[in-house]
């Protein structure tokens, strides 16, 4: 295992107190292990609280400021939070219009979460939560603890974050992150494994010309192994399970992510292919994303996520965002 | 008819706390085959903790240091496994009440809470390749020691042994709850890493039961 | 060699067809190689134009746009440009006020930036170039090609990019080029190889408890070897040869920069070893960047550049700017 | 006294680009060792390109074969090498003029124009492990050769030969130009590639004037 950290048992600390002295614009409560804005929550303004295991950077960290998150809680690496810390950052981001939960679909983070809202509640504080499960690589839903969440997160954050920011209410803002959850989807592809830095070695093997479909992000193995292909097919195969599982149209939100260990000539290799198989469907990107939003470690592989637009989500999209993973407007 | 103390419980913590670091990396192992590679380090860092709130502040009955086991693990695990252990030790918790010792009975309405409450918040089934394949042969093969009129360590050691079982039976299933359900049949032929961090809580408590 | 890519040959276009789809705001020349501002040159702006081979992205093209570049030109995979095609950035961008060329100290690059420095002045373009060779690792430079460009390079594009938006004229521009660059220092590390796709093979083999210290952006060997160690020794050997070289004090501009196959995590790792460094040496980071500016394909690793800030170039700095790899203000 | 007519010229440089194709491989294994593993990659363009250039405009003098070669390079490798070997070629091109022929008091000049331009671009010395030190002593050996009264196939044999003696030189010295200089005393022990190819430029022109 070759990493740029200290001891194992230390990277998340060691990572916090260098998000902590790199980002003025952000506080980070080292013991409680959660990231808000600094100087508080915004009065009257729905809070808004994401969370989940670490090396996922810059999901979640890096999406708090302005526009977006009010607070992150990262669980260690790949583990979700524990409920005290999402509890924490709930009630230290509550300005009285109450707080949205945006959790990511996984049996560890829909517990914890769940657990700390009720704890959340006991102190009067109202929340909501939508649970966001966008990975149409977990086919068969009724069997499994159902579609894994994925890219849509930055999608949900970043649009139900622009709402919150211009007053919409708790139910305004929780339905549309419902809404942009609903209409997007994901697909994703490793190359190599990924090593968590706890366990030393990594999650997979995979020989030197096969590769992982249909992987999530926590570096555990796809739906099926398959022979590396071109770009090309990579994505055409991703586009094709998106577009059989919920068939694209109009105008359309792309990211092409990065898993944390692909160069970023890459994933424009990849951009150019999706462009193409899009535009030859009839699909008009509108807005997209090509770079490392939500990652796996140092996994070589992407992700592609489509959110079907509609005005109001292209506008809200475009609305001023700063934090340190994402910024335009200002 | 035997009764557990206090101390016996605050003793089947420490021994699993130490089962669970002893088998950490091949807890570990089973989870990277079909999950993420935690399950072993989530379980070693939850019951460190248990263990040093215990220390920090004794619990004065068998409730007691189940409550604070509960609650340490549903602070400081994190995953899956953190709410669904920490609920089980709270349900048992629950169970016990305020009693300073514990029967044989008492300890199967307790264990029997424990599984209950893992399925509620779980929602998952026998068959379904989690934890609950192991929990639930073992409740069931206590309460019949003890309806056999068997003693409290023949109890406990059966116990143990059927959670092995339900280990074992794992490996065959394919998985329809947690991580390992994103694999689809490619879940089938692994043990499942909850179930086998089980049978190293029932075994713990197997041997610090087995002189009563 | 596992690569999101349809050939070895086709990286380069494939990946510029990519960027040309994903950003309205530039205007990619597939066929010259070069990408400009959509829009053309702006009236009576010095143009500044940089590049260097590809597998550093987002430099260069990244950084092309408002308030920093208006070309870039982008070479083979580690290979510099070509004349004809700098030449050809050159003439397009350049609106009567002079051509700024940026150019990082590679033998290649030099000297391949020199003779379209000649072809436009025969077209009577005014050309000035600034030749970035910030990296510490390099030591003997009077025994070599001279220190190599890296980390600064960023930083000389985004500020000489502010002044030139301003207005400043093209001695100044070139001047404060090359004030950032002399007060810039850099010095990076490798934890693994890349491999250029052609190649197919990594550049150097490195065993699972080495890393290759001073290492350029180009897959090369460094300076030595030695064994991994932890991410603060790791700061400190880099930190402890840039201040050996240039003593800090006061303000800095610091960039903790990932190779490319480094996760974020990582580099916040190491972004508080170095924060802890210079805060106790009173040295005091006044801006930074975390992140993957100028990387070297998949490369495990980090750079450390510090700048010594004056306030010019701190308000510099500042500026507006507005490309896909740099945003803010805007 | 022998003559050089267009034709050997043009297939000087094709024999040139099939040794490279097929030692590209080896010249990007020994930059890699010392620089950044393009070196083979870079010259099978750059000479591809030259190849190509000469098929669809065909020169009509030895001088303006190798000034379209000159232009390919440059336009085409990129890196060190290109502007170095394309304006080794533009120099030797000068150097000929417009002669249709050419003697071998006229190559040798050439190839001492050619290694004159590489050295002013490039500021190596001999000894700083570069091409130069491959064409250095190879310039040298062809005009002694020539002053000896060696036939023009001899002196081209005796260039490639010479170039080939500088090449091994190189493997000793610490490079002090290039990429390699960055590796400090680390560069030792490696072959330059730059002087390496340069021997199959040179090879290249003892084979197409092995007859004359
Ligand atoms: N819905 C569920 N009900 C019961 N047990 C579950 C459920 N989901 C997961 N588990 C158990 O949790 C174990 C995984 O725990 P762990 O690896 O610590 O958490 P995570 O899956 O979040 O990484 C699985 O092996 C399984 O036994
Ligand atoms: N200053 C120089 N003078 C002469 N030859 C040089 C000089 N710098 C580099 N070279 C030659 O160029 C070769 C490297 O060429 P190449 O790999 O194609 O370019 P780059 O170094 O830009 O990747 C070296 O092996 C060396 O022979
Ligand atoms: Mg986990
Ligand atoms: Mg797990
Ligand atoms: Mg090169
Ligand atoms: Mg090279």
């Amino acid at each position: 295992m070759k990493k740029l950290i200290n001891a194992p048992d230390d990277v998340l600390a060691d990572a916090l107190a260098g998000v902590a002295a790199a980002h003025p614009s952000l506080t980070v409560h080292l013991d409680e292990r959660f990231i808000t804005r600094a100087g508080g929550p915004t009065p009257g303004k729905v809070g808004l609280v994401s969370g989940g295991g670490s090396g996922h950077e810059p999901l979640h960290g890096g999406y708090v400021g302005y526009g977006m998150l009010d607070a992150a809680c990262p669980g260690e690496v790949f583990t979700s939070p524990v409920p005290d810390q999402i509890h924490a950052a709930t009630t230290a981001v509550d300005a009285g219009a109450g707080v949205l939960h945006i959790v990511k679909n996984y049996t560890g983070d829909v517990l914890n979460f769940q657990m700390a809202a009720e704890l959340a509640d006991d102190d009067g504080v109202r929340v909501e939560s939508v649970v966001v499960n966008d990975d149409v690589a977990v086919e068969d839903s009724t069997w499994t603890a159902g579609r894994r969440g994925t890219g849509a997160t930055v999608f949900v954050e970043k649009i139900a974050g622009a709402a919150a920011e211009r007053g919409a209410d708790l139910a305004t803002v929780a339905a549309l992150a419902r809404e942009v959850n609903e209409r997007s989807r994901s697909f994703g592809v490793a190359l190599t494994p990924c090593t968590l830095p706890a366990a030393g070695k990594p999650g997979f093997e995979l020989a030197d010309d096969e590769m992982e479909l249909g992987v999530g992000i926590h570096g555990e193995p796809g739906r099926s192994r398959a022979k590396l292909a071109p770009a090309k097919e990579i994505a055409t195969t991703a586009l094709e399970a998106i577009h059989a599982d919920m068939p694209l149209s109009g105008d359309v939100l792309v990211m092409v992510n990065g898993m944390g260990g692909t160069p970023l000539i890459e994933l424009y290799v990849v951009y150019k292919a999706v462009a193409e198989w899009l535009s030859g469907h009839g699909v008009t990107i509108a807005r997209n994303l090509v770079g490392n939003y939500i990652t796996s470690l140092e996994m070589a592989g992407c992700s592609i996520t489509v959110c079907r637009l509609t005005p109001e989500l292209t506008e809200l999209w475009d609305a001023p965002v700063e934090t340190p993973g994402l910024r335009w407007g200002r | 008819m035997s009764v557990l103390d206090t101390e016996t419980f605050h003793r089947w913590i420490v021994e699993t706390a130490r089962l669970v670091e002893a088998n950490a990396d091949r807890l570990t192992s089973l989870d990277a085959a079909i999950g993420d590679a935690d399950h072993g380090i989530n379980l070693r860092r939850g019951f460190q903790a248990a263990v040093t709130a215990l220390a920090e502040k004794p619990a004065a009955t068998p409730g007691a240091v189940l409550a604070t086991v509960g609650r340490a693990l549903i602070s400081k695990t994190g995953g899956a496994s953190g709410p669904l252990y920490g609920t089980g030790f709270r349900h048992a918790s629950k169970s016990l009440g305020e009693a300073a010792e514990v029967s044989e009975l008492q300890l199967g309405a307790a264990l029997a809470a424990a599984v209950a409450g893992i399925r509620q918040l779980g929602a998952a089934a026998e068959g379904d390749k989690t934890m609950v394949d192991a929990w639930t042969p073992a409740v069931a093969a206590y309460q019949s020691t003890v309806d056999g009129g068997g003693a409290l360590a023949e109890a406990t050691r059966a116990a143990a042994d059927a959670a092995e079982g339900g280990l074992r039976s794992t490996v065959e299933l394919q998985a329809r709850k947690g991580r390992a359900s994103y694999l689809g049949p490619r879940s089938v032929g692994h043990e499942d890493p909850g179930a086998a961090s089980t049978v190293l809580l029932l075994r713990a408590l197997a041997t610090v039961t087995a002189e009563t």
